[in-house]
C-alpha cells in the first residue's frame, strides 16, 4: 500500500478532488499549509512590497493499494492541470492500515 | 414642557425673526444630528454583517466596497443628489442647490447643513444594502461606478417623488422613514445586479438546486445587525425631523424596538419549525425584516400594530429567503429578501394598519378606512420599485458592457482580496481558501 | 437665538398649555431617548464579549442566546414586566399597563413610551448578564424560557421594590441606576444558575482544583468592554431620568468615567502581583467591575469617593473571580464576580460615601452619617438577592425537570453551534475544535 | 448663548436658585455630553484599528495598552492635566483645580464635570494614537509610564498654550477641534518613540528597503476606522462647547463627513496609481488622514475648503506613509503619518481656506487675508510639534535608561501577548506566529 | 521505528490522547485537517442544505519502536471506541529519528 | 529518496529556513501542529493555571534523494540550536516523487 501526498495549491482543490471522485477514489485527508515556490508572489501591503516565500496550498493525503497507485497518480495530475499545472506528488510506503470501527487492517481495511 | 406648544408660539413670534437670520431650533438640530451620527454608524453595520457573511478571501473586498460607496455617495448626494431630491419642488426632480449653494432647509429651524447630513446618511444607506447582493463576484471598478449612479441620481429621483415634494407626495404616499424609498430600492437594486451578474460558483447545482456557501464569521454578522438596529433608532426616530413633537418620536421609538424584537422571534420560529432548528443568521435576519417593515409605518401606527408588523416581516424575509434561492438568483447576504421584500411589506403595512390621528394620510384597512390608503401605498411602492428596477438595470447592462460587471473564474476561485486588491483579510490564519 | 426666545416665551404661556394634552418636556425625553439607545447598544457589547470568551464551537450559540433573550425580554417586559413594574403603586408588585394601555409615565413630561423603552432595555441587560454564566452547556430552549420569566416577572418586581413605589424605595433603599436592581440580581441568577448545571466538562479536577478554558478572542472580548462602557453613560446617566438638573447629570458622568478606570488598573495591578503577569481579561474585568460598583452611587457621591468604589470594586473582581473557581461554580465569563459581587459592593458603598445633599437619603457612615443608610443599603441588598436567588433557584429546577437544563455530554464535547444550530461561527478557518 | 438666556429668565422665577447655584445650560450640556460620550467610543476604534494591524501575537497586548492609556490619562487628567491645561489663565500653564478641586468650567453654562468628561476624552485620544506606532515591540510598563506622563502633563501644557488661554491663544492661533493639539502632538509623539525603539525584526531589510509586516484581521481593521469616524462627530462637532449656534454645529458636521469621504476616494486613487491596485488599508487611512486634517479648520472653513483639504490629506497619508518607511522609522500602524502629518496639514490649512466670519482670527491666504494666518498657524505648529517632541525625547530616553523601551528578541519572535501578558489572543485557531 | 498516523473527529481527541498516555506514549503531533467520510454530513446554513464532503477531522502522529507498534494501535483504537469509534489508522516505514537537542539518533532518539 | 519531517518551535522558523536555504535546499511544507512537550507549559488564564499539554509547533517537510539527507539534516539540526535547540527530526523512506507540470518522477523530479 502507498500513502500519496499531494500538494496543490487551493484553487486546485475541487478540480482534483473531482478528478479523484472520478477514479473513484473517495477517501482522502486535506491540510492547509503553506509551500515554497519556486517564484516568490509579490503583494503589496499599505504600499510596501511584500514577498511571501512561503504560499498557501493544500497538503492532500491519500492512502491506496499499490494496484490503484498509478490510477491514483493519474487523476491528480489530470486535476492539476486542469487546473493550472502546479503541483507536486510524493509517494511513501504504507506499512499497515486499520480502520478502527470494524477492526481490519492491511489492505482490506482500504476498502 | 412640550417645545411643541413653543414651536407653535414661534411661528407667531416668527417674522420678527426671519428677516435678520433665519431662527435655529437648536433643540431639533442636535437631534438630527444626532440621529444623523446613528445612521452614520450603520455603515459600520452593514461592513461587518456583509463582510461576515461572504468567505474570508473575499471579506476585504467586501469592506472596500462599503467604505467606498459611503464616500462617493456622500460626494454625489452633495454634488448632484440633494439638488435633484430636495433642490426644488416639481414633480419628478428638483434642479436647485447643487453642491448645497444657496439654499435653505425644507425644513424651519434646522440648518441645511444638518439636514442635508441626514439624508446623506439614507443615500448612503441605500447603495450600500447591494453590496451584500452582489457580494464574491462583482468587480471593484463596476461597482464604484454604480454607487456612485445610484447615490447621486437614481436614488435621489425616487427621493423626490416621495420626500421632496414629487408626485407621490402629491397623492398622499405615506414612507415615514423609507421602507420603499431606501431599502426596498436597494433591494430591488440588489437583485436586478445579483440577477444580472448570475450566481457565484457553486451556487447552484445542474438541477438548479442551491448549495449553502457560508459565511466566515457569524460574529462579525451578529454585531453588525445589532449596529444596525442602534443605528436605526437614528433612522426611524429622527426622520420627525425635529423635536417639536415628543410623543411622535417616542412612539417611532417604540414601535423601532417592538417590530424587530418580534421579527428576531418569528423569523427563528420558522426557521425552526421549516428547518428542525432555530438558526441564527435567519433570527438576525428576522430582526433586520422587523426594522425594515416597520421603517414606513413607525409613527403612523401603534406599539400593537408594530408587534403585527415586525412578526410577519421576520416569516417573510425566511420565506423570502427560500424564494430568492428558488428562482436561482444569488443573494449572498440575504439582502433582497430583508430589505426589498420586507421594505415593500413595510410600506403596504402603513395601508393596513396606519391611522390618521397619528399623522398617516387616511386610516387603514384595518383601521377601518377602507382600501383607499393601500390604494395608494400600492401605487407608489410599484412606481418606485418598478422605476428602480428599469433604470438600474439600463446602468448595469450598461456598464457591463463597458467595464464587465464581474470578476474572471479564475478571481474568483482565489478570492478577490488577492486578486482585486493584493490584500489578506487574515494574516496568519490558516485557512481554507476554497472551502 | 433659536429655542432661546421660545422657551422665554414658554415660561409666559406655559400654565395655559398645561390644562388640554400632557405637556412634554421635549429636552429631557431627547435625552432619555438617546439614554436608552446607548443602553440598547450594551446588548451588543454583552454578546460580543460572551462570544469572544468562550471557544469558538460555542461562539454562534452565546451570539444567539443574546440576541433571543433581548428579543423576548422587550416583548414579555411590553406585556406583563411594565405593568408589573410601574403599573401602579403597591408594596410588593403592580397591577397595570399591561402592553401600556392606558397608563402615563411615571416621570413628568416624558411620555410613557420613551419611559418604557429605557426600562425595556434595562430589562433586557439583567437577563442578558446570566447568559455568560451558563454558556457552553446550556440548552437553548432552557435557556429562552428562563429568560422570558425574568425580564418578565422576577426583575419587574424586585424592580419595583426599588422603583416603582415598592416597600424598599419607602425605607430609601438608594440605587440610583440598578446596581442591586440590575447587576446583582443579573450576577446572583447567573450564580444560582451555573451552580445547577454544573461546571463544563474539563473545568474541575478529581481533587476540585480549575483548570482554564480559555476564550477564543480577545480583541471581542476587549470590543465588547468599551461598547460596555460606552453604553453604560446612558445606564447611569440616563438614569436621572430627565435634563432638569445638569449637574447631576454632569457628576454622575465623571464619576461614571472615574470609576471603571481606576478599576481596571486596580484590577491590572492585583492580577499582576497574584499572578506575576498583567492580565487583560482581568483588567478588562476590572473596568467592568468599575462601573458596576458606581452604578448605585453614581448620582450620591463625590468623583473622590468614586475613585475609591472603583479601586475598591477592581481588587474585588479579581479575589471574586477566584473565589467562585474555589466554590467550584464554572463562570465562563466572570458575570458573578463582575455583576454580582460588585453589584452588591456598589450597593453598600451607597451606604458609605453617600451625601444627602447630593441626593442620597442620608449621609453614610464615612460621610458622618453613622450606620443608618449602610443598614438600609443592607437590608435591601440582603432582600432584593435573597428573593431572586430563591425564586431562580425554582425557576431553574422546573425548568430542569420539564426540559432539562443541560445538553448532551456529546453537544458539549461536539459544540453547541453544531449541534444545537446546525452552524460553524468561523467558517473556513483551521479550528481546534476540542483545544 | 441659546438656553442661558431663557434659564436667566428662568432664575427670575426662581430667585431662591440663582445666589447659590450657577445657572447651567441644559441643552448645552447635554451636547457636551454626548460629544464626550462619542469621542469616548473613539478609544474602542483605536484599539481595535490597531490590534487588526498587528500580528495575532501581539494583538492582546495593543488591546491592553489602549486600555490602561485610556484608564491612566483620564486619571493623570483628573489628578494633575486639567489643572494644567484650565486651572488658571498663564502664558505656559495653569497652576490650579488639582483634583477639579474649587473651580468652575470656563465655558458659561456648562457643569466643570462635563466640561472636564469632554477635555479628559482628548487627553486618552492624544496618549492612544502612540500605541500603534510602539506596536509589536514596546515595554508594556514603559508604555506605561510614557502614557501617564503624555496625558497628565506633556498635552496638557500643550492645550493650555492654545486653548487654555496661554500664548498662542493668545496670538490667535486657531485649531478648533485639535489637530495640533491633539494629533500632531500625538503623531509627533509615535515618530520619536518608534525612532527610538528602532524597527521590529525583520521590517527592513539590510540595504534598508522596507518589508511588510501585515496585520492579522481587515475587518477589525476597517471596523475601527468606521467607529473613529462615528467619535470624530462628537470630537470635532463637540468642540463647539455647547449649542449656542446651531449653524456652527451643523457646519462642522458637514465638514466632518465630506473631507474624510473625499480623503478615502484621494487615497485609495494614489494607491491604485502608485501600487496598480485599490489598497483597503491606505482607503481607510485616508479616511482617518481627512478627519485629522479637517479638525482644525472644521468651524472655519466652507463646505467646498473642506472639500479640497481633506482630498489633499488622503494624497499625503499615501505619500507620508512611503516617507516614514524611507527614513527607516517603523510604525506599523500608519500613525505618524495620518495624525502627525495630516494633523499639520489640517492646521496650516486654516492659514489657507479660514474665513474671519466663520470664526478663523482672519482671512486665510486663499480668502484674500494674505499670509498672515498662515503664519501664526505655522508659528503655532512649529511650536507645539517642536516642544512635544523635544520633551517626549527626553521623556522616552529617561524611561528607557531606567525600565527600557523594548522587550527582548525572544519575546519579540513568540509575540508579547505571551510573553508580557502569558495570554493567546485568538484560542483554538490554528495561526502561524511568526508569519 | 513505525510513523503511527491516526486520523481521528475532533471529539475523539480527549479519549484518544488519555489512551496513549495510559500506554505510556506521551509524545505526538495534533493538526486540524479535513477528511472525507463515507456518508456526509448535512449542515443547514440560512435553510440552505450544506452537503459537508471535507470534514473537520484530527491528524495524529506518532512515532514509536517497531515493540511499541501493537501497543500504540491498541491504545488508539480503544480511545476511538470508547469515543464512538469513527478513525483511521495509517502506519508508515520511519527510517530515522533525530532528537536535535542531545543529537542522538534512531530509535533512542524516540526516549 | 526521503522525506524529512521536522517538528520545530514557531520562533525556530525563520533560523531552520535560513538554514535550509544557505545548504541549498529550497523547498519544503510548513503546517502549523500542536505538540506534546517533555514539560507542559503554563499559561495564566484570569488568574487560573493552564495546563497547556499541547504547544505550538511547526511541523516541516523536505523531501530530499538520499544523498542530500544528512545535509538536509545537519542544516535543520544548526537552525534548531541557533534558536534554542528543541526541535525533533523525522525521516521516512520516500518511494516516488512527480512534478506535475513536467510530468518527471523520480528523484530527478526533487530538482
Ligand atoms: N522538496 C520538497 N519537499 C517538500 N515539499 C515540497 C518540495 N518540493 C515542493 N514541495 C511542495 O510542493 C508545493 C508545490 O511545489 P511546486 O509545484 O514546485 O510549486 P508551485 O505549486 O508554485 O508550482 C510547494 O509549494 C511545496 O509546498
Ligand atoms: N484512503 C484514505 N486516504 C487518506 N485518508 C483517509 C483514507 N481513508 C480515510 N481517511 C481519513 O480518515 C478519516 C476517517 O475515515 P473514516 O473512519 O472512514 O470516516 P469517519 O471518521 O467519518 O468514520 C477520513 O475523514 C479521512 O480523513
Ligand atoms: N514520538 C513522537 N511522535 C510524534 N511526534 C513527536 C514525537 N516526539 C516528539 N514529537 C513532536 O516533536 C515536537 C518536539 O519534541 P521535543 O523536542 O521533545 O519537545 P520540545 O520541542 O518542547 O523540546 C513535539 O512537540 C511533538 O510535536
Amino acid at each position: 500500500m502507498k500513502m500519496i501526498i499531494a500538494v496543490i495549491k487551493p484553487e486546485q482543490l475541487p478540480a482534483v478532488k473531482q478528478a479523484l471522485f472520478d477514479a473513484e477514489i473517495r477517501h482522502m485527508t486535506a491540510t492547509s499549509v503553506l509551500g515554497t515556490a519556486p517564484r516568490t508572489e509579490q503583494h503589496m501591503y499599505r504600499g510596501v512590497k511584500k514577498e511571501v516565500s512561503l504560499l498557501k496550498r493544500v497538503r492532500l493525503e491519500v492512502a491506496v493499494n499499490d494496484a490503484n497507485l498509478e490510477r491514483a497518480i493519474e487523476a491528480i495530475s489530470r486535476g492539476c492541470m486542469e487546473s493550472g499545472g502546479a503541483g507536486k506528488i510524493f509517494v511513501t510506503e504504507l506499512h499497515d492500515v486499520v480502520t478502527v470501527w470494524t477492526g481490519e487492517r492491511g489492505s482490506r481495511a482500504l476498502y | 414642557m412640550g417645545i411643541s406648544d413653543l414651536e407653535a408660539t414661534l411661528l407667531a413670534t416668527a417674522p420678527a425673526v426671519v428677516q435678520d437670520a433665519p431662527a435655529f431650533d437648536a433643540l431639533s438640530t442636535l437631534w438630527i444630528l444626532i440621529a444623523a451620527i446613528l445612521v452614520f454608524f450603520m455603515q459600520a453595520g452593514f461592513s461587518v454583517l456583509e463582510a461576515g457573511l461572504v468567505r474570508t478571501k473575499n471579506a476585504g473586498n467586501v469592506l472596500m466596497k462599503n467604505l467606498l460607496d459611503f464616500s462617493s455617495a456622500t460626494l454625489g448626494y452633495f454634488v448632484f443628489g440633494y439638488a435633484i431630491m430636495y433642490g426644488s419642488e416639481g414633480l419628478f426632480f428638483g434642479t436647485e442647490g447643487w453642491f448645497l449653494a444657496g439654499i435653505e432647509s425644507p425644513v424651519e429651524g434646522l440648518p441645511v447643513e444638518v439636514f442635508w447630513l441626514f439624508q446623506a446618511m439614507f443615500a448612503g444607506a441605500a447603495a450600500t444594502i447591494v453590496a451584500g447582493a452582489v457580494a464574491e463576484r462583482m468587480k471593484f471598478t463596476s461597482y464604484l461606478a454604480y454607487s456612485f449612479v445610484l447615490s447621486a441620481f437614481i436614488y435621489p429621483i425616487v427621493g423626490h417623488w416621495v420626500w421632496g415634494g414629487g408626485w407621490l407626495a402629491g397623492l398622499g404616499f405615506h414612507d415615514f422613514a423609507g421602507s420603499t424609498v431606501v431599502h426596498a430600492l436597494g433591494g430591488v437594486t440588489g437583485l436586478v445586479a445579483a440577477w444580472v451578474l448570475g450566481p457565484r460558483f457553486g451556487k447552484f447545482n445542474a438541477d438548479g438546486s442551491p448549495n449553502a456557501i457560508g459565511g466566515h464569521s457569524l460574529p462579525l454578522a451578529s454585531l453588525g445587525v445589532f449596529i444596525l438596529w442602534f443605528g436605526w433608532y437614528g433612522f426611524n426616530a429622527g426622520s420627525t425631523l425635529g423635536m417639536g413633537e415628543p410623543d411622535v418620536v417616542a412612539r417611532v421609538a417604540i414601535n423601532t424596538t417592538l417590530a424587530p424584537s418580534i421579527g428576531a422571534v418569528t423569523a427563528m420560529i420558522t426557521s425552526w419549525v421549516r428547518y428542525e432548528k432555530p438558526d441564527l443568521l435567519l433570527a438576525l435576519n428576522g430582526a433586520l425584516a422587523g426594522l425594515v417593515g416597520i421603517t414606513a409605518p413607525c409613527a403612523a401606527v401603534s406599539p400593537g400594530a408594530a408587534l403585527w408588523i415586525g412578526a410577519i416581516a421576520g416569516v417573510l424575509c425566511v420565506f423570502g429567503i427560500a424564494w430568492i434561492d428558488a428562482i436561482r438568483v444569488d443573494d449572498p447576504v440575504g439582502a433582497v429578501a430583508v430589505h426589498g421584500i420586507c421594505g415593500v411589506w413595510g410600506t403596504l403595512a402603513v395601508g393596513l394598519w396606519g391611522r390618521e390621528e397619528l399623522g398617516a394620510t387616511s386610516d387603514g384597512l384595518f383601521m377601518g378606512g377602507g382600501f383607499g390608503a393601500l390604494g395608494i401605498q400600492t401605487l407608489g411602492v410599484i412606481a418606485c420599485v418598478g422605476f428602480t428596477a428599469i433604470a438600474m438595470w439600463i446602468v448595469f447592462t450598461a456598464i457591463d458592457s463597458v467595464l464587465g460587471l464581474r470578476v474572471s473564474h479564475e478571481t474568483e476561485l482565489r478570492g478577490l482580496d488577492i486578486d482585486e486588491h493584493g490584500i489578506e483579510s487574515y494574516g496568519g490564519f490558516q485557512i481554507f481558501t476554497t472551502d
